[in-house]
C-alpha cells in the first residue's frame, strides 16, 4: 500500500519535473516559458519530497524533518525569483509572444 | 514497484534535466538563462531526492535545502545585475 | 657567558638608541655611550685573564648536530682590539654629538655605529670561524649603512656600493678559505686551526686556502690591488671614518692575519703574497696621499699606506716584526682616529676639505692646529710620538731583511722612500692647512669648535704623546699579551726605549724626516704631474668596467625570458608542463590502465556528462559574452557539487554548492567595473594553437587522473577511520580530520583565507573606479530599488538559514557539515540581505566591519590549540565527552568544536570582508572619502 | 564510472587551459575558475571512486570512502574561492590604473 503510495508520489514529481522543463523548452516566448518550471519547483519538488519524507518516516526512527525544510524554502523563493525575473525581462524590453531573435554579441 | 517508479522517475528527471540546459545553452535572451540555471537547480533538488531514496540514505538532503537556498541567491543576484548592474549597494 | 652579552649588548642597544633618540639629539648619545659602557662592563671581569696568559672560551650550544656552537674567545690579540673598539668608539660616539649638523638623524648614526661595533666586537671574540664569518659580514653591511649616511648623496650612495661589493666578495672568497681550512683541520674553532699550523701548511690545498683568505683580508684592509674602495668611502660622516676606517673596520683584515698568523704564516708564499701586497700599498698609499688636494683624501691614503705597512709586517714574519705590527696597529689607531677627528672640525668649521683652499687657519684655530701637528708628526714618525716607535720597528725589521735574501735592500730602500712620502704628506696637511697665508673664500669663518668636540682628539693626542713618551709604562703589557697571543709562542727579547743607539735604522728615520721636509719643498712639479695622470692608472676603472658588463649581461637574459607578455608566459609555463610530464610517462613503459575493478556506467551518469561537455565547450565559445559565460560556469559548478554527490563526498558536495554561488556574486560584482564583451583580438591561427595545446593538456591530465583510477591503493585514510569516533569524538570523518586530526593544517587555512580577505580588504581601500551608468545595450540602469516581495520575504528567510547554518555548524562533527560550510551558509544568508534589501537597511543593523569577527575566529582557534597544553598535551589534542542535545540528540561535544567555531567565524568574515567591500566600492568616488561605511 | 570522471577532468582541464590563454582578464579568471574545479575533482579522486558510502561512521555501513582528500580538497575549495577573489581584485586594480582589462596593460 505504501509502496503504492511512494511510487505514485516519486511518478507524479519526476513527471511535474519533466513538464515543467518541457514548458521552459518548448513555449515560444519568456513570458510564457517562465510558467514552466513554477509547475516543476511546487507540484514536482513538492511531490517527491513527501515520498522522501514519508519513505524515511516509515523506515527509519522518528520522522524527518529536513523535507519541510527544503519545501518551506522553495516555497517562499519560487515566488521572488519569478517575480525578478519578470522584472528583469521587462527592463530589458522582451518582447511578448516574438520569434526568439538570433543570439549574436550585442553592441 | 518502488525501483521501476524510481528509474522511470530518472528517465524524466533526466530528460528535464537535458531540455533545460538546451534552453540555457540556446538563450535567447539572458533571462532566459537564468531562468534554465534556476530550474537546472530545481531539477538538481529533485535528482538528490531521488537519490535519497535510491540509496536509502538521508545524508544527501543538506545538499538539496542548499541548492534550495542557492538556486535562489544565484537567480536574485544575477537579476539584479541585469536590473542594477550594481548587485550590492 | 659575559662574551657573548658584550657582542650583544650594541645590537639590542642599537634599537634602544633609535627609539631614544626621539626624545632628543643628546639623550641619543647619552644612549649610545651608555650601551658601549655597558657592552665594556659585561668585558671587565675578563679583562685580568688575558694578562695572566688565559684563553677565555665560553660556549653555547646553537647547532650541536652540524658542530655549530656559539663559541667566543678572549685572547691579549682579542682583547686590543675589543679595546680598540670600544674605546675609540666611545670617542666618536662624544665627537659624533657635535659634529653631526641639526637636519642630520642621530639615532640613525648611532643605531648603525651600534650595530657596526657589535659586528666589530664579534669579530675580534669569535672562535669559531664561520662564526667569525658571520660577523665579518655584518660589518661589511653595517659600514655599508654608514658610508651611504646622507642618503641623498649620490656620491655616498656610490662609495657605499663600492665598499660593499668589493668587502662583500672579498667575504666570499674568506668564507671559501674557511671552509678548506675546515676540511684540512677538521673543525672551525680555532684554538684547534690554530694548533695545526704545520698541518695546514704541509697540505695540498694550502696554497689555494690561503690565496683566499688573503683575498678576505685584503679587500677588507684595502690592500693594493683593493685600496681603491677607501677613498670613495671617505664621503662617510667623518666620525664614521674616524672609527672604520682608522681603528675598526680596515682592522678586521689585519686582524685576520694576526688571527691565522700562526696557523697559514712561515712559507714563502705567505711572505710573497703577504709581503708583497704590504709593500706596494705602503709605497702607493704614501706617495698618492701627498698629492691628494682633499683632506680626508689625503688621511685616506696614508691609511691605506699604514696598513700596507702592518700588512708587510706580517709579511716579515719574524716574530719581531709581528710585534712591530701589533705595535703599529694600536699607534696608528690612536693618531690617525685623532686625525681624521681633527679634519672633521676643521671641515665642520670652515665647511670646506680642500686644501688649495684653506691657508693659515692657525690664527682661527689654534688649540685644534697643536692636536693636529702632535698627531701629524706622529704620523710622520717624529721621535718622541708614538709612531715613531713603531716605524722605527720597521726599519730595524727592513734593514735585517737587506742582508737575508737577494734583492733584500730593495725592502730598506723601499720603505725609506715610503718614509719620506710619510712626512711629506705629513707636513703638507700641517701646513697647507695651517699655515702659509690667509684662507681664500671660506664659506664660513672659522672659529675653535665647542669645548666637547675637541675632548675626544685631546684624549687621543694624549695618548699619542704618553705612548710615545714611556711606552714601557704604558703600553707594553698590552702588546706583549697581544703579541703572544698572535705569534702563539714565547714572546722574543725586544724594549720599546727610544734611542737605541746609532744603527742603521736610525739613519733611515732621519733620511726620511730631511728627505720628507725637500720633497714637500719641492713638491709642486711631481703634483702637476700627479694632476695630469689622475685617475689614469686607477683600478677604480676596471672595477666599473667589470659592473657595467654584468649589468648588460643580467639585463640580456631577462630580456631573453620575459617579453612582458602573461599569455606568452602562460602559454610557455604549460608548453613545459606539457612536455615534462610526456617525457616523464614515456620515461618508463608502464601501462596506462591499471587493475582496480571499476564502477559500472549509469544511464544518468551519462547523460549529465554530455550536457557538461556541450555546456563547457558552450563557455569557450560563448566566452566573449561575459554574463551569458558567467550563468553557464554557474551550472558548471553545479554539476561538480553533484558529482561529489555521487562518489558519496557530502562534504565537498556543499562546500562547492555554497562556493559556486559566492564565487557567481564575486564575479557578478567584478563584471560591473569591467567591459561587458571582450574583443576579438587574437588570431585564429593563435587560437587554434591555444585550442591545440589545451586539448593535449586536457588529455593528459585525463589520461594521468584514469591512470590513478584504475590502480589500487592503500590510504592512511583507514587510520582516521578506525579512530576518528574513539580519538575525535566525531562520526563524520572528514570533519574530524579537519578540526582535530590535522587542526594544525586547518589553522594554517583559515590564516591564508584571513590573509587573503584582509589582502583585498587593503587593495580596494585605494581603489577608485566607477562603474557605468548604463547596461550594455546603452539602457539606464532600473532604479526602483529592492522589490518589497523580494526585499520582505529575504527577511523572512534570514532566520530560517541562520537556523539551518548553527545546525549544519553543529553537528559537523558527526554530519556532513563543520565550520567551513557553516561560515560559507551564513555568509551567504548575510549577503542575501544585501542583495534584497540594501547596504543601507543592512548596516544599520549588521556592521560592515568583518576585522573583528575574523580577528576573534583566529583567537578562538589558536586558543583551543593552545587550550590542550593546559592539560599537557601536544598542540591541539581535542578532549570530548557526551552530553544530550535538546533538538539535535545525543553527539559528543568536542573541544574541537571550539576550534570548528573559530573556522566558521573566520570564514564568515573573510567571505564578506571580500564581498561586501567589492560591492561598496562604487560608492567609493574620491568626494565620498574611503570606505563608504 | 571512472572514464567518465577522467574525462570530466581532462575537459575540465582543457576549457581552463584555454581560457587561461585569453588576453582579457576576465575570460582568464573564468579559466581559473575552471582549473581549479579540475584540480579539485583530480585531489579527490586520488582516493578512488566508491557510490553510497560517505565517510561518516554509522552501524550500517560496511565500507567507506577515503575521507583524506575529501579533507583536503574541502579546504582547497575554500581558499580556491579566496584566491579567485584576489586574482578579480588585481584585475579591477589594472583595469583602475591601466584604464583596460588586458592582462598585458595594454591594448
Amino acid at each position: 500500500m505504501l509502496e503504492y503510495l511512494l511510487s505514485f508520489l516519486i511518478l507524479a514529481g519526476a513527471l511535474f519535473t519533466f513538464v515543467g522543463s518541457l514548458g521552459l523548452a518548448r513555449l515560444r516566448d519568456f513570458y510564457t516559458r517562465l510558467h514552466g518550471p513554477t509547475k516543476a519547483s511546487t507540484l514536482g519538488v513538492g511531490c517527491l519530497l513527501i515520498a522522501s519524507a514519508l519513505f524515511f518516516s516509515t523506515r527509519s526512527e522518528g520522522i524527518s524533518l529536513h523535507e519541510v525544510l527544503v519545501t518551506l524554502f522553495l516555497f517562499i523563493t519560487a515566488p521572488i525569483s519569478a517575480h525578478l525575473l519578470a522584472k528583469a525581462a521587462l527592463h530589458l524590453g522582451l518582447t511578448s509572444l516574438a520569434p526568439p531573435p538570433e543570439d549574436k554579441p550585442r553592441r | 514497484m518502488l525501483t521501476v517508479a524510481l528509474s522511470i522517475a530518472f528517465v524524466l528527471v533526466g530528460a528535464a534535466v537535458v531540455l533545460s540546459a538546451w534552453r540555457l545553452l540556446r538563450g535567447p535572451s539572458a533571462p532566459d538563462r537564468i531562468l534554465a540555471l534556476d530550474t537546472l537547480y530545481i531539477n538538481a533538488i529533485a535528482l538528490l531526492v531521488l537519490l535519497g531514496i535510491h540509496l536509502g540514505s538521508a545524508l544527501y538532503f543538506e545538499a538539496a535545502l542548499l541548492i534550495a537556498m542557492m538556486g535562489f541567491v544565484g537567480t536574485v543576484a544575477l537579476c539584479k545585475y541585469l536590473l542594477r548592474g550594481d548587485i550590492i549597494e | 657567558m659575559n662574551l657573548f652579552f658584550a657582542v650583544l649588548t650594541p645590537f639590542l642597544g642599537a634599537v634602544l638608541v633609535a627609539w631614544a633618540s626621539r626624545f632628543g639629539r643628546s639623550h641619543a648619545a647619552w644612549a649610545a655611550g651608555g650601551v658601549a659602557l655597558t657592552a665594556l662592563a659585561w668585558l671587565s671581569p675578563l679583562l685580568s685573564q688575558p694578562f695572566a696568559g688565559t684563553t677565555v672560551v665560553q660556549r653555547l650550544e646553537w647547532m650541536p648536530s652540524v658542530g655549530l656552537d656559539l663559541v667566543f674567545r678572549l685572547d691579549g690579540l682579542g682583547l686590543l682590539f675589543a679595546g680598540l673598539i670600544l674605546g675609540i668608539g666611545l670617542l666618536v660616539i662624544l665627537y659624533a654629538r657635535y659634529y653631526l649638523s641639526e637636519r642630520d638623524s642621530m639615532g640613525r648614526l648611532y643605531a648603525y655605529l651600534l650595530l657596526f661595533m657589535g659586528s666589530m666586537l664579534g669579530v675580534v671574540l669569535s672562535e669559531n670561524l664561520i662564526q667569525l664569518l658571520i660577523f665579518w659580514e655584518l660589518t661589511s653591511l653595517s659600514s655599508f649603512l654608514l658610508i651611504a649616511y646622507w642618503r641623498e648623496r649620490e656620491m655616498a650612495r656610490m662609495g657605499a656600493r663600492m665598499a660593499l661589493a668589493i668587502t662583500g666578495a672579498g667575504g666570499l672568497a674568506l668564507l671559501g678559505g674557511i671552509l678548506l681550512l675546515g676540511e684540512i683541520t677538521g673543525s672551525y674553532e680555532l684554538s684547534v686551526i690554530l694548533a695545526s699550523g704545520d698541518l695546514i701548511r704541509g697540505h695540498s690545498l694550502y696554497l689555494p686556502t690561503l690565496i683566499l683568505v688573503l683575498l678576505g683580508a685584503f679587500t677588507k684592509s684595502a690592500q693594493f690591488p683593493f685600496h681603491f674602495w677607501l677613498p670613495h668611502a671617505m664621503a662617510a660622516p667623518t666620525p664614521v671614518s674616524a672609527y672604520l676606517h682608522s681603528a675598526t673596520m680596515v682592522k678586521a683584515g689585519v686582524f685576520l692575519l694576526a688571527r691565522l698568523f700562526p696557523a697559514l704564516s712561515g712559507t714563502p708564499e705567505w711572505s710573497w703574497l703577504v709581503g708583497g701586497a704590504g709593500l706596494c700599498t705602503l709605497l702607493l698609499g704614501a706617495v698618492v696621499a701627498l698629492f691628494k688636494h682633499d683632506l680626508k683624501g689625503l688621511l685616506a691614503y696614508s691609511t691605506i699606506s699604514h696598513l700596507g705597512l702592518i700588512t708587510l709586517l706580517f709579511g716579515i714574519a719574524t716574530p719581531m716584526a709581528v710585534v712591530a705590527g701589533v705595535f703599529h696597529i694600536i699607534n696608528h689607531a690612536i693618531f690617525k682616529a685623532s686625525l681624521f677627528m681633527a679634519a672633521g672640525i676643521i671641515d665642520h668649521e670652515t665647511g670646506t676639505r680642500d686644501m688649495r683652499r684653506m691657508q693659515g687657519l692657525w690664527q682661527f684655530m689654534p688649540f685644534t692646529a697643536t692636536l693636529a701637528m702632535v698627531a701629524a708628526a706622529s704620523m710622520a714618525g717624529v721621535p718622541l710620538f708614538n709612531g715613531f716607535l713603531s716605524k722605527e720597528m720597521l726599519f730595524v725589521e727592513a734593514s735585517e731583511m737587506a742582508s737575508q735574501q737577494s734583492f733584500g735592500w730593495l725592502l730598506p730602500v723601499t720603505v725609506t722612500v715610503a718614509g719620506i712620502f710619510a712626512v711629506a704628506y705629513s707636513l703638507r696637511f700641517i701646513h697647507d692647512v695651517f699655515f702659509g697665508g690667509k684662507p681664500l673664500e671660506l664659506p664660513r669663518t672659522p672659529h675653535e669648535p665647542p669645548r666637547w668636540m675637541k675632548v675626544p682628539v685631546e684624549v687621543l693626542v694624549l695618548l699619542c704623546l704618553v705612548v710615545g713618551l714611556f711606552p714601557a709604562q704604558t703600553v707594553a703589557p698590552l702588546l706583549a699579551v697581544a703579541a703572544a697571543s698572535t705569534l702563539q709562542t714565547a714572546l722574543p727579547e725586544y724594549n720599546l726605549a727610544i734611542w737605541h743607539g746609532f744603527n742603521p735604522a736610525l739613519w733611515m728615520s732621519v733620511t726620511a724626516l730631511v728627505g720628507g721636509v725637500l720633497l714637500y719643498l719641492v713638491r709642486r712639479p711631481f703634483s702637476l704631474l700627479h694632476d695630469r695622470f689622475e685617475g689614469q692608472l686607477d683600478a677604480r676603472r676596471l672595477y666599473n668596467a667589470l659592473l657595467q658588463g654584468l649589468m648588460v649581461i643580467a639585463r640580456r637574459i631577462t630580456a631573453l625570458l620575459d617579453v612582458g607578455s602573461l599569455q606568452r608566459m602562460v602559454f610557455v609555463f604549460i608548453g613545459f608542463a606539457l612536455l615534462l610530464g610526456w617525457m616523464g610517462w614515456s620515461g618508463d613503459r608502464s601501462v596506462l590502465t591499471g587493475s582496480r575493478p571499476l564502477l559500472p556506467v549509469d544511464a544518468m551518469s551519462l547523460l549529465v556528462t554530455a550536457v557538461l561537455t556541450v555546456i563547457s565547450v558552450a563557455v569557450v565559445i560563448l566566452h566573449r559574452q561575459r554574463f551569458t559565460a558567467l550563468v553557464l560556469v554557474g551550472f558548471v559548478g553545479l554539476v561538480v557539487s553533484l558529482i561529489f554527490v555521487k562518489f558519496s563526498a557530502p562534504d565537498l558536495a556543499l562546500t562547492q554548492l555554497l562556493v559556486e554561488v559566492v564565487t557567481v556574486v564575486l564575479l557578478l560584482l567584478a563584471l560591473y567595473f569591467l567591459p561587458q564583451h571582450s574583443p576579438v583580438e587574437s588570431h585564429p591561427l593563435r587560437r587554434s594553437r591555444d585550442g591545440l595545446l589545451a586539448l593535449l593538456v586536457g588529455g593528459g591530465v585525463g589520461a594521468l587522473a584514469w591512470a590513478v583510477l584504475t590502480r589500487p591503493h592503500s590510504s592512511i585514510g583507514d587510520f582516521f577511520l578506525a579512530n576518528s569516533v574513539s580519538g575525535g569524538g566525531g562520526s563524520n570523518v572528514v570533519n574530524v580530520i579537519l578540526v582535530d586530526f590535522r587542526g594544525f593544517d586547518t589553522l594554517g587555512e583559515i590564516t591564508v583565507l584571513a590573509l587573503a580577505g584582509l589582502a583585498v580588504y587593503a587593495l580596494l581601500e585605494k581603489l577608485h573606479i566607477s562603474g557605468p551608468s548604463q547596461n550594455a545595450d546603452g539602457r539606464d540602469w532600473n532604479w526602483d530599488l529592492h522589490p518589497v516581495i523580494m526585499a520582505s520575504f529575504t527577511r523572512l528567510l534570514l532566520p530560517l538559514a541562520l537556523l539551518v547554518s548553527v545546525f549544519i555548524l553543529l553537528r559537523g562533527h558527526n554530519l556532513p557539515g563543520g565550520g567551513f560550510i557553516a561560515g560559507l551558509v551564513t555568509a551567504v544568508a548575510l549577503i542575501m540581505q544585501y542583495l534584497a534589501n540594501g547596504v543601507a537597511w543592512t548596516h544599520s543593523r549588521l556592521s560592515a566591519n568583518m576585522h573583528p569577527v575574523v580577528g576573534v575566529g583566529l583567537l578562538i582557534a589558536t586558543l583551543t590549540g593552545l587550550g590542550s597544553f593546559v592539560f599537557g598535551y601536544p598542540f591541539l589534542t581535542s578532549t570530548f565527552g557526551h552530553m544530550k542535545w535538546p533538538l539535535v540528540g545525543d553527539f559528543e561535544l568536542a573541544s574541537a568544536m571550539a576550534f570548528d567555531l573559530g573556522v566558521y567565524l573566520v570564514v564568515v568574515g573573510a567571505t564578506l570582508l571580500i564581498l561586501i567591500h567589492l560591492g561598496l566600492m562604487h560608492g567609493k568616488e574620491p568626494v565620498r572619502g574611503k570606505g563608504g561605511h | 564510472m571512472e572514464a567518465l570522471l577522467a574525462f570530466v577532468i581532462g575537459l575540465l582541464t582543457a576549457c581552463g587551459v584555454y581560457l587561461a590563454l585569453r588576453g582579457r582578464t576576465f575570460p582568464v579568471v573564468l579559466g581559473l575558475t575552471f582549473i581549479s574545479y579540475a584540480v579539485n575533482l583530480f585531489l579527490f579522486s586520488m582516493g578512488r571512486l566508491s557510490i553510497g558510502q560517505p565517510p561518516v561512521i554509522s552501524v550500517s555501513a560496511n565500507a567507506y570512502a577515503d575521507p583524506v582528500p575529501q579533507a583536503l580538497v574541502l579546504t582547497a575549495i575554500v581558499i580556491g574561492f579566496a584566491m579567485t577573489a584576489f586574482v578579480i581584485v588585481l584585475a579591477l586594480k589594472a583595469r583602475a590604473d591601466l584604464g583596460n582589462d588586458h592582462v598585458d596593460g595594454q591594448n
